[in-house]
């Protein structure tokens, strides 16, 4: 008997929620990073959605704009080590067009933090999870400043 | 600003023009036509005049008004949709500004150099109607001279006096290419490649830049808030801009892909000026037309600045300079000097 | 009924109004004047030239037409809800122009003329009354007296106001416009102040060059493939900046945003986009910019005029003081009498 | 569009932290879902009889399955889809056991998580468009990359399959390391005896064709379909007169270091690596030949009986088709000067296990007479020492090269029977002998042999008065430890092979960062890559034994007998097109596409445009996103697919 039924549902405790997170992770590498945290059951705060991409080549920088215009608290991205894409360059050009966007953002009235991009590789759950949670905490603590 | 150099300003002025014309109907010879600037509807506004004689070249002008960065129609050249046909050849007259265009689009490989023939005129400095506008009602102005470093403009039959460097555009005030990049043919100042542009009035060209950055990120977003409202969405801004040459494409108003909808709300027009402010991320060559276009005065060129001054930061590149160099944001290089991995201890 | 307001009472006037109407007015938020909603300390712009048209208080810019809920298993259940959707609150559109006044009868002859009636616009277009101020000081690229009107036409005003210095000379044209000329702001009109406004609106007309344009919507037709328009049009960039401050360009389009639960939403739209004729199977019957411009000058000066008998030009010149390049549409008709 | 939602309990894997229940109701809300039922294991056979019949009956044409992550069952997904009749590419997998309740323990929070990426799935699965694989025709030939045993029997296995192979090799011999042993363990068999027949074999079998002295130049293509071009290097001598009589060997005047022997002995600039070469050819190596540095002598082209010396001769580039690519490529021994606290490098006296293993040949510099370098003495005292460049963190080599301690006891062995008053020492640190009959070798060499094992690592070897000075710790007696040795053969390990990473760029395999290639899965497909159609076998996957290498190589025989056995192979329909009616002509595409697969097309109206070869495509996305007007679509992720992904979070 499947432990379906949990305890009677209680009221998410409001401050306790996690700030909503978009993260795009390349196929190869973070993607396959992240689901290795999840095989060593490496805990994480429960506001990163991902959405799986390709290739970091294939990351418009219009998504993560798209994301924070229409109110997302934060919006990651990570794929390959530069030099060891899959696709070869796809990283490379990623990292160009991502850079550019990062600093435009503030210009736009949007925190510094609430966008970032890193590099993480198939084998690195751990630094995986220390990357959710730093984000998540520096989110919260903009939510905190503002509200 | 004694007396003597703005007489000296006109003269130049008028003597350019009489060599304007010589070039521009031996350039008739080699080319379908040639795009100049003829009076418009009132003396504060030149508009192109499409050359394809020497009587059509009579109505060529010149003056501290001739704006328009005529770079913007060598695109359309080749376009499927473009009004040109692709083998047609085309004579253009460019300024310093302009020229920078003309070279980002051979950058950019969307035009080829053998279809065209520049006859580069080196500028003066260009007196920006909006400025005037907000000082006079410009609608029922009826003359305009420059006299003693001020331009004087008669409205209701009154004269009224202004100072050069309150009212040139501020690219003009900053400029450093007053001699075109690129040319054919040079009309005005053939011996000194640097006239006597408007250097004396140097600014920083990205000072209004630093002074926004200094606000806060609240006050920030409220102030593009506040301007986007007022966007009614006419791309004017894109059409006239030389890079938006994938203007019949714009995923602004396509559905396949649909990033935005039709709506005039401030966060719908705020995503399409930032995304087209991305994708002219390492192009824009900071020509202005687009803020001279906007009917509703959007402070559009502050965007394009912001964004050309990250590049220069992050990749050392200016656009529209090199005509050898690939744009920025498709080329890379495996060790990026000026982008660290952001540190997550 | 004619009466006259001082200068400085308008403001109070308006105040009182504000309180049972919506009033829109020409402020300078930014750059440029735009007519917006009134509120106290909003200092008017009465002298500069608004961009866009008070067309925005009956046609906005974007205007959900209802919203809807697909229904699941099967379409019967789809659920629209339309009521939602127009507040019906009186109006006040003050300190518009004759011209723009007169651009309202092109809107009323297509959405609520013989044809197909628009709740949407019907509903907004009969709570809102329309206080033009005529006009003294004319800009170079009017052309009003050209296309049948003139600085001081009544045509689609409730209330004419005509500026005698210090006071505004106020006619009314509308039954419903009396009840605004109550109370204290107003005293009558006497006959030299009719007459001074007669004078002074005279004199703004004298300072109007007028071109004719009769035969123009003949002669439109037959030149219709000639190489005319591709010169009109090569310096055109083909934006929609004419149309979306045009006071008499109606035409819009209708998407639906939102996936199984959204609306229906009618946004401006223009015909110098290509967009615009563009069909599913990817054919544009005006792909070309000359198509579109030709069709835009047909349309004020031949199309519309044929079906309906009357132009739909005011010759307010926002297309030519808001063109990029300076497309000057007095200069095309003329030009088209002589090809 | 009838979307079905299918949400695992994964046991409690999922259902521990997630409220499935909770899931399934919400999901019901969602646009365009029709049907949502939990499943315990969706995964299972009786779970996807169940999903195809759901589908039929409920008349769904989307499908959305919360569970584990897509890289575990997608493609189990799409078989049931397509057993339903539903076109395989109308399924989103939401990813909710590895990113989801695994990673969370607050349930509440966890349920939240899940119905968003449940969300997520449901918006971007409805804007799936149903995907066809296109079909390719396949070149029915093998290319093995690298001569050593693993090319070796990867070709002979490939060609038993009657798949004709070529197979290309660096040296001017096949027969790679392996060549280069004296003795083989645990057999202690010879291991020339055991590799010539099969490198005869390989030089007989017509279905074999032998390139050596040659090199990869430059990989196109895809699986079924690679144009690969190959450098004959110039050896100045015609391998088709030479008979390998070694004439000129003897006779040739200049003086070389043996490259086969490690640079341990002397060769001549025209050579033959080693007796039982095959091809028996001799090969000119210009920097040593002095008609190639002063133009003189040219005795070798005098004496040649079969005028097979041609010093005209240039580099030749020869391009062919192959439907599948294996490489082969071997190990690099590590670099042990990088020891200098060993004097690697500096002491004769102090050399690398292959090396020591040439003086045990026959065949080697010392005809396999064990003697000192330095003085040509027999040495009494002898010490190996392990793990030199392996399981050292501090050299960048942290993983254990697997078969240093096998053949240091061999070597061991050998040594006691060549010179049985010997006192030999092994310093250790654990001893790995994990194949068959591996630990009892050790064991004999130990309790039979007498070889001292000492645990502990070697500190530092220094030279006194003739004396090498071999200090370490014995960690078992738990005091220093100092040993005077006549000899020290530092057992060392593997590295990638050199050149390794250029061959990885031309053929788009990945590897890591020492230069070992990257398998598709570790456990699971071992000897694939990540690019279809690219295959490994041996050492330059990481390193192992012979028997390991053997059997990766007629492992990766099987998986490209099995590529290669049909006509026709499916490549991924998730690839990247154009929209021929919107493109602007801009070819910025063309310019940032990794895989040259864009070309410029011409309408008929004369206009440029771009199109995308499909089967070149690798579904990167690059052009995509490079693409402003976006008129480039990738199947499975268009625009349209990712903002509604986003739109379904940041709209709610």
């Amino acid at each position: 008997m499947s432990r379906g039924n949990l305890e009677p549902e209680k009221e998410p405790v409001k401050n306790g929620t996690p700030p909503k997170i978009i993260a795009f992770l390349c196929n190869w590498c973070s993607y396959v990073g992240a689901d290795m945290a999840g095989t060593t059951r490496l805990k994480q705060p429960e506001g990163v959605e991902v959405i799986l991409v390709p290739c970091t080549g294939r990351m418009d920088p219009l998504f993560p704009m798209k994301a924070l215009v229409e109110g997302a608290e934060g919006v990651l991205v990570s794929g390959c080590h530069p030099g060891e894409c899959h696709h070869q360059d796809g990283n490379l050009y990623a990292r160009r067009r991502l850079e550019v966007l990062k600093g435009f953002l503030p210009f736009m009235g949007f925190e510094e933090e609430r966008f970032s991009y890193t590099w993480i590789s198939a084998s690195e759950g751990k630094k995986w999870q220390q990357v959710v949670t730093k984000f998540t905490e520096r989110i919260k603590s903009l939510n905190g400043k503002k509200d | 600003m004694a007396g003597k150099p703005i007489e000296m300003r006109n003269k130049k002025t008028k003597e350019q023009l009489e060599n304007l014309k010589t070039q521009v109907e031996e350039t008739l010879s080699q080319v379908d036509f040639v795009i100049g600037y003829a009076k418009g509807y009132d003396v504060l506004h030149p508009t192109p005049l499409f050359v394809r004689s020497t009587k059509d070249a009579q109505a060529l002008i010149w003056d501290d008004f001739c704006i328009n960065n005529l770079a913007t129609y060598l695109p359309s050249q080749k376009r499927p949709g473009g009004l040109f046909h692709p083998h047609e050849k085309i004579g253009l007259v460019v300024k310093g500004c302009d020229s920078r265009a003309v070279i980002q689009l051979l950058q950019e490989g969307i035009i080829d150099r053998e279809n065209f023939k520049i006859i580069g005129i080196s500028c003066q400095g260009k007196v920006d109607v909006k400025k005037l506008k907000n000082r006079v009602p410009i609608e029922r102005v009826e003359n305009a001279e420059i006299k003693e470093g001020s331009i004087e403009l008669t409205v209701d039959s009154r004269g009224q006096k202004y100072p050069l460097e309150e009212v040139l555009y501020s690219k003009c005030l900053s400029c450093e290419y007053p001699t075109p990049l690129i040319y054919d043919r040079l009309v005005g100042g053939e011996g000194s490649l640097r006239s006597k542009g408007p250097k004396e009035f140097a600014q920083d060209p990205y000072h209004d830049v630093e002074e926004f950055e200094k606000k806060g990120v609240n006050e920030r977003l409220d102030f593009w808030e506040q301007e986007f409202s007022r966007c009614l969405r006419c791309y004017a801004c894109r059409d006239i801009c030389p890079f938006c040459y994938c203007q019949f494409e714009c995923i602004a108003q396509t559905r396949i892909p649909h990033w935005l909808s039709q709506k005039t709300a401030s966060k719908e027009n705020k995503f399409f000026h930032m995304f087209r402010a991305m994708h002219l991320a390492g192009r824009c060559t900071e020509c202005g037309e687009c803020e001279r276009a906007c009917p509703v005065d959007l402070p559009l060129l502050l965007l394009h600045k912001k964004m050309n001054k990250k590049v220069s930061e992050l990749f050392g590149y200016k656009s529209g300079i090199n005509p050898k160099l690939r744009p920025p944001l498709i080329i890379f290089q495996p060790e990026e000097k000026n982008i660290e991995e952001e540190k997550w201890e | 009924m004619s009466k006259v307001i001082a200068v400085e009472k308008i403001d109070d006037w308006l105040d009182t109004l504000n309180e049972t109407h919506r009033i829109f007015a020409p402020f300078k938020p930014g750059g440029a004047t735009r007519f917006e909603g009134y509120q106290r300390g909003k200092e008017l712009d009465l002298e500069r030239f608004a961009v866009s048209s008070p067309k925005e208080a009956f046609f906005p810019a974007t205007e959900t037409i209802f919203n809807f809920k697909l229904g699941k298993e099967n379409v019967s259940e789809t659920v629209v809800s339309l009521e939602s959707q127009v507040k019906n609150q009186n109006q006040i559109v003050f300190g518009a122009r004759c011209c723009d006044a007169k651009g309202l009868a092109t809107f009323d002859t297509v959405f609520s003329g013989s044809g197909y009636q628009d709740p949407y616009f019907k509903k907004k277009r009969n709570t809102t009354l329309l206080i033009t101020i005529a006009c003294h000081q004319p800009a170079n690229t009017c052309f009003c007296t050209s296309v049948g009107g003139g600085p001081a036409d009544p045509k689609g005003a409730d209330i004419l106001l005509t500026s005698l210095d210090d006071k505004y000379l106020a006619q009314t044209f509308s039954t419903k416009a009396k009840t605004l000329l109550a109370g204290s702001f107003f005293t009558d009109a006497t006959q030299k102040d009719l007459k001074e406004a007669k004078d002074k609106n005279e004199a703004a007309r004298q300072k109007l060059k007028t071109f004719s344009v009769e035969r123009v919507s003949q002669k439109l037709t037959k030149i219709f493939e000639s190489e005319y328009w591709n010169e009109k049009a090569a310096k055109c960039l083909s934006c929609g900046a004419c149309t979306y401050t045009c006071p008499t360009c109606y035409c819009f389009n209708l998407t639906d945003e939102g996936k199984s639960t959204g609306e229906r939403v009618r946004t401006w739209d223009s015909c110098m986009f290509p967009q615009f004729t563009l069909e599913a199977s990817g054919h544009n019957p005006r792909p070309k910019k000359d198509h579109r411009l030709r069709n835009r000058v047909n349309h004020k000066f031949s199309y519309f005029p044929t079906q309906h008998r009357m132009l739909s030009c005011v010759g307010c010149g926002r297309c030519i003081r808001h063109c990029p390049v300076s497309v000057d549409i007095r200069e095309i008709v003329r030009g088209v009498q002589e090809v | 569009m009838r979307i079905g939602l299918f949400v695992c309990h994964c046991g409690n894997n999922i259902a521990s932290t997630v409220d499935v229940k909770k899931v399934v109701q919400a999901g019901l809300k969602l646009p365009y879902v029709v049907f949502a039922t939990d499943v315990d294991y969706v995964c299972s056979a009786p779970s996807q009889k169940n999903i195809e019949e759901a589908i039929q009956e409920k008349n769904l044409n989307r499908v959305v399955i919360a569970a584990c992550s897509p890289h575990v069952h997608e493609e189990t997904f799409r078989r049931v889809l397509k057993r339903a009749g539903l076109n395989p590419y109308l399924l989103q997998v939401a990813n909710i056991r590895e990113q989801c309740s695994w990673i969370h323990d607050n349930v509440i929070f966890a349920t939240i998580k899940a119905i968003d990426l449940v969300k997520m799935a449901v918006a971007k699965v409805s804007h799936h468009e149903p995907l066809v694989a296109p079909k390719v025709g396949v070149e029915k030939r093998a290319l093995v990359i690298g001569g050593g045993i693993a090319g070796i029997q990867a070709a002979l296995d490939i060609a038993e399959g009657n798949i004709p192979v070529t197979l290309v090799e660096r040296e001017p011999t096949i027969g790679g390391a392996m060549a280069k042993l004296d003795k083989a363990f645990p057999t202690l068999d010879c291991a020339a005896c055991i590799l010539t027949p099969k490198m005869a074999e390989v030089n007989q079998h017509e279905n074999i064709e032998l390139m050596v002295y040659s090199e990869i130049e430059d990989v196109k293509g895809y699986v079924g379909n690679f144009e690969v071009k190959i450098r004959k290097k110039a050896s100045y001598v015609d391998y088709e007169k030479c008979v390998g009589c070694g004439i000129c060997e003897q006779k040739c005047p200049s003086k070389a270091s043996s490259k086969f022997n490690l640079g341990r002995g002397d060769g001549k600039a025209i050579y033959i690596s080693f007796p039982q070469a095959v091809p028996k050819v001799a090969t000119i190596s210009p920097k040593h030949c002095i008609y190639f540095q002063r133009q003189k002598c040219r005795v070798c082209e005098k004496l040649c009986p079969a005028d097979a010396v041609d010093f005209k001769m240039q580099d030749e580039i020869v391009t062919e088709r192959f439907g599948a690519i294996v490489t082969a490529t071997g190990y690099s021994l590590f670099d042990y000067s990088q020891y200098g606290e060993y004097g690697g490098g500096r002491y004769p006296d102090v050399m690398s296990g292959l090396q020591y293993e040439r003086f045990l040949s026959p065949t080697g510099p010392s005809k396999g007479e064990i003697k000192r370098p330095s003085d040509g003495k027999k040495p009494e005292t002898i010490v190996f020492v392990a793990c030199v460049g392996s399981r050292d963190e501090a050299k960048g080599r942290p993983y254990c090269s697997a078969v240093c301690c096998m053949y240091t006891a061999k070597q061991a062995i050998l040594t006691k029977e060549h010179l049985p008053e010997s006192q030999i020492y092994v310093f250790y640190i654990d001893i790995r002998a994990t194949g068959k009959l591996y630990e009892e070798f050790v064991r004999r060499a130990q309790e039979e042999y007498g070889v001292q094992y000492v645990r502990g690592r070697v500190s530092k070897i220094y030279t006194d008065n003739g004396k090498l000075k071999v200090r370490g710790a014995d960690t078992l007696l738990g005091e220093p430890v100092e040993v005077d040795a006549d000899l020290v053969v530092l057992a060392t390990g593997f590295g990638a092979s050199k050149g390794a990473s250029t061959l990885a760029k031309k053929l788009g395999i990945s590897h890591d960062s020492y230069g070992f290639f990257t398998e598709s899965h570790p456990k699971l497909k071992p000897v694939e890559t990540n690019t279809r159609g690219v295959f490994l076998a041996g050492a330059c996957q990481s390193p192992k034994d012979i028997p390991a290498t053997v059997a990766q190589a007629s492992g990766v025989a099987s998986k490209v007998l099995g590529a290669l056995s049909k006509d026709q192979i499916e490549t991924s329909p998730l690839v990247a097109a154009v929209d021929a009616r919107r493109c602007i002509g801009c070819f910025q595409c063309l310019g940032v596409c990794p895989y040259k697969a864009i070309e410029e097309v011409a309408l008929n109206n004369g206009a440029k445009i771009a199109e995308i070869i499909p089967t070149l495509c690798q579904g990167c996305g690059l052009c995509v996103a490079t693409c402003n007007p976006g008129v480039i679509s990738l199947n499975g992720f268009t625009d349209n697919q990712l903002i509604s992904e986003v739109e379904a979070i940041v709209k709610g």
